[in-house]
C-alpha cells in the first residue's frame, strides 16, 4: 500500500510539474471537440449524432498516445530497475502507475466530455449516460493498454505493434461505450451496453497487472 | 551471505561468463573487474535478480534469491532513476520510501553528499556530478541494508565525493555489511576481506 | 545623442525617465477617453439603419487598431532586442503583451456584438476574423512562452522568436479585406452618411484612438518599471529604490 | 547540401528502424477514419460532407502529436548539440527534419485520404482536391509546428505550451483546406482557397527554419 | 590558437566563474579543474560557442568565434550523440559525414577503439564503456580539426581504452592540434606544454 501510493504521489507530482501532459489531454481534446464542427460543418442534427463517437474516438487516441510513454521515461532513466528491486510489491507499483495514468488521461476526458456534449447539443439522458460510460470505459483502456505498452518496452518498433496489441482490445470498448450513448438518444435503455462495459472492466482489472508485471520483468532482463 | 554457484550469462546469444562461484560474507567486499563488455554490469544485474542467469543460482542466506530478499539488497546501475522534473529532494524521499527507508534522514543524506546546497533545485539542471551524487545519497539511507551492489559508484565524482563514498562504503562494511562493486578506477576502499574477480 | 540613447537603454537610467513620463500619460488618456466618449454618445447622431448599435464602432476600430499596432511594437522591440543584445528591449516586449492582447480581446468582443444585429451571426471564419483570433493567441502563446521559461535571458530571446514569426499575421489582419473577399467590410460606414456627420464620427474614432495609444504607453510603463524591479531585484540600486518605495 | 541528406537519411532510417513512428500515422489514420462511421452512423450524405474534415483533423492530430517529439531525442542523447557545433549549416539539418517529418507524417496521410475518401463516397474531383490540400497544406503543419517544437523544447509543461503556440496556426490549414474540398463539393472553384494555402506554405517556408535554428540555439544555450 | 578575455558565465541566475582570460596555442593541452558543479562543462560548451557567455569572449585565430570556427573545432560532450536504433557504424558515419570527415575511415576508427566487433550491433546493447569507446571513435578521424574539446573522456573506460585515447590526444598535439579536456581521473596524456585551470 506505501508502494501505491507513493508511486502514485510521485507520478501526479511529476505531471503537475510537466503540466503540459495533464493539459495536453484536455488540449488534445477540445481540439478534436471543436475542429470537427470547423472540418465538418455546424448542423445540429449531425453534430448530435456524431457528439458520443468524437468524446469517444477522443479517449481512444489520448489513451493510445499516451499508452506508448507510459513506462518508457522509467525504462530509460532507470526508476524501472529500482521498482523492480524495491521490496515492494511490483503489482503494487504498477497498478499506481496505472492509476496515474486514468487520473490524467482517462478522468479528465470523462468529465471534460459532458461540456462537449452539450455543445454538440445533447440531451441531459444523454449526457448522464456518455458520463457514464467514459468513466467505466477508459480505466479499461489505462488497465489493457498498460499490458500492451509493457509488452512492447523497449522492443523494436514498438510504437506500431502497442497499436496493434491493443487497438482490437479497445474498439469493442469505444463501440459500447459510443452505443450506450446512440442507444439513449434513440431511447433504447443503454443498461445492456454499459453492463457489457462493466464486464470488460472487470476482466482487465485482472488481465491488466498481472500481464503488465509479467512484461515489465522480461523487458529489464 | 551472498553466494553464487556455477553462474554464468547471456547477452544476445553470448556467453560473457559462465561457472562464476563465489560467497560474500558479512563485512566482505567484492570487487569486479573486467574490460568494457566483459558482463560486470550483467553480473550484478544478475546478483540483484534482475537478470536471469543462462545457468547456475544466486544464493542470499542459504536460500535461492525470492522476494524476501529485496528488502535486504540496494542496487545502483548506471542509470541514475532521477527524474528531471523533481528536485532533488524529492527524489531522494521518492527512492527512499520505495525501499522502504526513513525519509526523515533525506536532509541529513544531501548533506553528506555535499549537495544540501541543491536540495531544491529540480534536477534537470545538476551537473553530471551533482546527478551521481544526489543517486549516491541513498547509501547514506541504507546503512541497515545489508547488501550493497554498486556499479560504477565513482564514474563522474571528484575526488572529494569518491573519498566520501568510500567512506561510507567503509563504515559499511566496518558494521557487517557487504559490498560487491564494479569500477575502472582504483577503489580506496579499505577492507580486511577484500576479494576481487576478473572477467573477461 | 547615440550614445545618450543608450545609455537610456540601460534599465537602471530608464527606471526613473519611465516613471517621470508615466503620469503625464495617464492624465492624457483619461482625458482623451472623456473627450471621446462625450463625442461618441453624444454629439453623433443615431444612425439611420443601424440604430445605436453602430456605436460599437468608436470602441471596435480604435481597439484593432491597437491590437495590431502594439504586436508591431512588441516585434519590434523583441527583434532589436534579438539583435542588439539590450536587456530593456526584452523588458519592453514583455510590458506591452498584456496590453495588447487585451485589445484584441475587446476588438473581437465588440467585433463579434457587432456582428449579431448586423451580419447575424456572433462569428464566421472569414479571414480577418480567422487572423484577428490568431492574433489573440499569438498574445497569449507569447505570455504563456515567457513564464514558462524560468532564465529571463532565455525567455527573452524565445519570446522575440515567436513574436517575430508572429509579426506576418498582422498585414495579413489588416489587408485580408482586401485580398479576399469576405464578410467584414472596410471603411463602407461613412458612404451611407452626410460628410458632416462622418466627420463627428471621425472626430469620436480619433479621440478614441489616441486615448487608447496614452493609456497603452502608460500602462506598458508602469509594468515596465514593476519587471524592471524584479529582475534586477539583486542590484544595489533596485534594493535601495524597494526600500523607498 | 550533404547535412541536409545526411540527415535526411538517418531520420528515414532511425524511422524504418523503429516502424512504429511511420505506421503510427497510418493507423492512427485509419483508427479516426474508420471509427467515424461508427460514432455517427452510415448516412451516405452526412459521410460525404465529413469527409475532408476527418481527413484534416486526422492530418492535423498527427501532425501535433508527433511534434512533441520532433527534437526531443535528440536534444536528450546530445545529438542537437553535436548538430549545433557541426560545420554544416543548421538550417540544412533542421530543413532535414522538417522534411522527414513531414515525409513521415503528412505525405502518408495525404496519400491514404483518396482512400478513405473515396470509401466515403466522395466524386473524384473533390478526391484530387483533398489530395491537392493534403500536399499543400500538410507541410505548412510540419513547417511551423517545427518551430514550435524548438521554442518548448525543455521548457517547463512544453506540450500543452506547443499546442497553445502552433494550434491557432494550424487552424486556418485546416478550416482553408477542408474549405476547399467542400467548395469543390457543392460546385464552387477551390482554386481560391488552394491558393490562400498556397501562400501559408510560401511563408512558412521563409518563417519555419529561421525560427526553428534561432530557437534550438536558445534552447542549447 | 584559441583565446579568451575576462570570460564569465552564468546558470540559473548564478556566476560560476568570471574573468577568465587563457590561451591555448598549437600543441597546447589546457585542462580545466574543479569540483563537481564548479562550472567545467559549461566552460567548455562556452568555448564550442554553444553557450553565450555572460561577459568576455572566445576568440579563435584573433577573431570572435562564427561561422568558421565549427569546422575547425570538435566537441564531445557528456552525451554520447548516439542513437540505440542505429548500429555503431552507422552512429559513426553520421556524426562523421555530419562534421564533414572522412566517412571512408569508420572502420578503422572503430578498430582503433577496439570496437570493431561491435560495428553491426545496435547502440542499444553497448555496454556504458563501449557506448563511450564509440563516441570517442570520432577523435580517430579527427586527426585533420585543429581544436578538440573533450569532457570527461576518461569516464566509463577501462585503462586498455584510456591509454588509447590518450595516446590519440598525444598524437594529436604532438602533430600541433590543441586539446582542452575536463577530467576528475589523472590523464596521461604526456605533452610539453600542459596548463591547469581551475575553477571553484
Ligand atoms: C469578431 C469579429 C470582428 C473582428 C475580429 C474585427 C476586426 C477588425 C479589425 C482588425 C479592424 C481594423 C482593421 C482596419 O482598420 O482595416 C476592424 C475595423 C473595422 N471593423 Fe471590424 N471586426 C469584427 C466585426 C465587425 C463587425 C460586425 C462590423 C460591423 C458591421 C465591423 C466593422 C468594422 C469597421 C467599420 C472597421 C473600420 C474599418 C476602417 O475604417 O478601416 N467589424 N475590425
Ligand atoms: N543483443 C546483444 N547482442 C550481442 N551482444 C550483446 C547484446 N546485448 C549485450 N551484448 C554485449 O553484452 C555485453 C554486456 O556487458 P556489460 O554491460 O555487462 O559490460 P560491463 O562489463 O558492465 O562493461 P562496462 O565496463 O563498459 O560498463 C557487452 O559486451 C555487449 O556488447
Ligand atoms: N537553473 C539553475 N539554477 C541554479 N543552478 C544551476 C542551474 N542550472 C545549472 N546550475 C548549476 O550550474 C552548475 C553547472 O555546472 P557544470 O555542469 O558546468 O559543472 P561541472 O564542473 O561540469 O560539474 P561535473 O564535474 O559534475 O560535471 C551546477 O553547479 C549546477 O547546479
Ligand atoms: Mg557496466
Ligand atoms: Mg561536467
Amino acid at each position: 500500500m506505501t508502494g501505491f501510493l507513493t508511486v502514485l504521489r510521485r507520478e501526479l507530482r511529476i505531471a503537475l510539474r510537466r503540466k503540459g501532459d495533464a493539459l495536453n489531454v484536455l488540449v488534445f481534446f477540445v481540439v478534436v471537440a471543436s475542429l470537427f464542427p470547423l472540418g465538418v460543418g455546424p448542423e445540429p442534427n449531425q453534430l448530435r449524432a456524431m457528439a458520443a463517437g468524437v468524446a469517444w474516438i477522443a479517449a481512444l487516441l489520448a489513451a493510445l498516445l499516451s499508452l506508448a510513454r507510459l513506462f518508457a521515461a522509467d525504462y530509460a532513466d532507470g526508476t524501472l530497475e529500482q521498482m523492480l528491486v524495491a521490496p515492494q510489491p511490483l503489482a503494487a507499483v504498477v497498478l499506481a502507475k496505472i492509476c496515474a495514468h486514468w487520473l490524467l488521461t482517462g478522468l479528465p476526458l470523462a468529465l471534460v466530455a459532458p461540456l462537449i456534449g452539450l455543445q454538440y447539443g445533447l440531451p441531459a439522458d444523454a449526457l448522464c449516460v456518455l458520463l457514464v460510460s467514459l468513466l467505466v470505459g477508459t480505466p479499461v483502456l489505462s488497465l489493457l493498454g498498460a499490458a500492451g505498452a509493457a509488452l512492447t518496452l523497449g522492443v523494436r518498433g514498438g510504437g506500431a505493434l502497442l497499436g496493434l496489441l491493443v487497438l482490437p482490445l479497445f474498439v469493442p470498448v469505444l463501440v459500447f461505450g459510443a452505443g450506450a450513448v446512440t442507444a439513449s438518444l434513440i431511447g433504447i435503455n443503454p443498461a445492456a451496453h454499459l453492463s457489457l462495459l462493466g464486464a470488460f472492466l472487470a476482466v482487465s482489472l485482472l488481465v491488466g497487472p498481472w500481464a503488465s508485471c509479467a512484461a515489465l520483468r522480461v523487458a529489464l532482463d | 551471505m551472498l553466494e553464487t554457484s556455477a553462474l554464468a550469462c547471456e547477452r544476445g546469444g553470448l556467453r560473457l561468463f559462465s561457472d562464476l562461484g563465489f560467497s560474500v560474507a558479512p563485512g566482505g567486499l567484492l570487487r569486479v573487474r573486467g574490460a568494457n563488455g566483459s558482463g560486470k554490469t550483467t553480473l550484478l544485474r544478475a546478483l540483484a535478480g534482475l537478470t536471469r542467469p543462462a545457468a547456475g543460482a544466486v544464493r542470499w542466506r542459504g536460500e535461492p534469491i525470492g522476494d524476501g530478499y529485496r528488502g535486504e539488497m540496494l542496487f545502483l546501475g548506471h542509470a541514475p532513476a532521477i527524474k528531471d522534473e523533481l528536485s532533488v529532494l524529492e527524489n531522494l524521499e521518492f527512492s527512499a520510501s520505495l525501499a522502504e527507508l526513513k525519509n526523515s534522514d533525506c536532509k541529513i543524506a544531501l548533506q553528506q553528499m555535499g549537495i544540501s546546497r541543491l536540495a531544491d533545485l529540480p534536477a534537470r539542471y545538476l551537473s553530471q556530478g551533482q546527478r551521481k551524487r544526489a543517486a549516491l545519497a541513498r547509501l547514506a539511507l541504507s546503512a541497515a541494508v545489508p547488501l550493497w551492489l554498486l556499479d560504477e559508484p565513482f564514474a563522474a565524482l571528484d575526488d572529494e565525493a569518491i573519498i566520501g563514498v568510500s567512506a561510507l562504503c567503509a563504515t559499511h562494511l566496518a558494521a557487517g555489511g557487504m559490498l560487491v562493486l564494479t569500477s575502472h578506477q582504483d577503489v580506496p576502499i579499505s577492507c580486511a576481506t577484500t576479494r576481487d574477480i576478473e572477467l573477461q | 545623442m547615440n550614445s545618450e540613447l543608450f545609455r537610456l537603454a540601460a534599465p537602471q537610467a530608464f527606471f526613473p525617465v519611465a516613471g517621470k513620463m508615466l503620469p503625464w500619460f495617464s492624465f492624457l488618456a483619461g482625458a482623451l477617453a472623456l473627450a471621446g466618449l462625450y463625442v461618441a454618445f453624444f454629439v453623433a447622431p443615431t444612425d439611420a439603419t443601424q440604430g445605436e448599435a453602430y456605436r460599437i464602432i468608436f470602441i471596435h476600430v480604435p481597439a484593432a487598431w491597437m491590437s495590431m499596432f502594439i504586436y508591431v511594437m512588441m516585434a519590434g522591440w523583441a527583434g532589436f532586442g534579438l539583435a542588439m543584445n539590450t536587456r530593456l528591449s526584452g523588458m519592453m516586449s514583455s510590458a506591452l503583451a498584456p496590453t495588447g492582447a487585451m485589445f484584441t480581446f475587446i476588438a473581437l468582443w465588440t467585433g463579434a456584438l457587432w456582428g449579431k444585429p448586423t451580419w447575424g451571426t456572433y462569428w464566421a471564419w472569414d479571414a480577418r476574423m480567422t487572423s484577428e483570433l490568431v492574433l489573440l493567441f499569438l498574445y497569449l502563446g507569447f505570455i504563456a512562452l515567457k513564464g514558462a521559461i524560468q532564465d529571463p535571458a532565455r525567455a527573452d530571446r524565445a519570446g522575440a522568436i515567436l513574436a517575430l514569426v508572429g509579426v506576418v499575421n498582422v498585414p495579413i489582419i489588416y489587408f485580408s479585406v482586401q485580398w479576399w473577399n469576405t464578410l467584414h467590410q472596410g471603411a463602407s460606414v461613412s458612404l451611407t452618411r452626410a460628410p458632416s456627420m462622418a466627420a463627428v464620427m471621425l472626430l469620436g474614432m480619433l479621440l478614441m484612438a489616441l486615448a487608447a495609444w496614452m493609456y497603452s504607453i502608460a500602462v506598458a510603463l508602469a509594468r515596465l518599471r514593476r519587471i524592471i524591479l524584479e529582475r534586477e531585484r539583486d542590484a544595489e540600486w533596485a534594493k535601495l529604490q524597494r526600500s523607498t518605495a
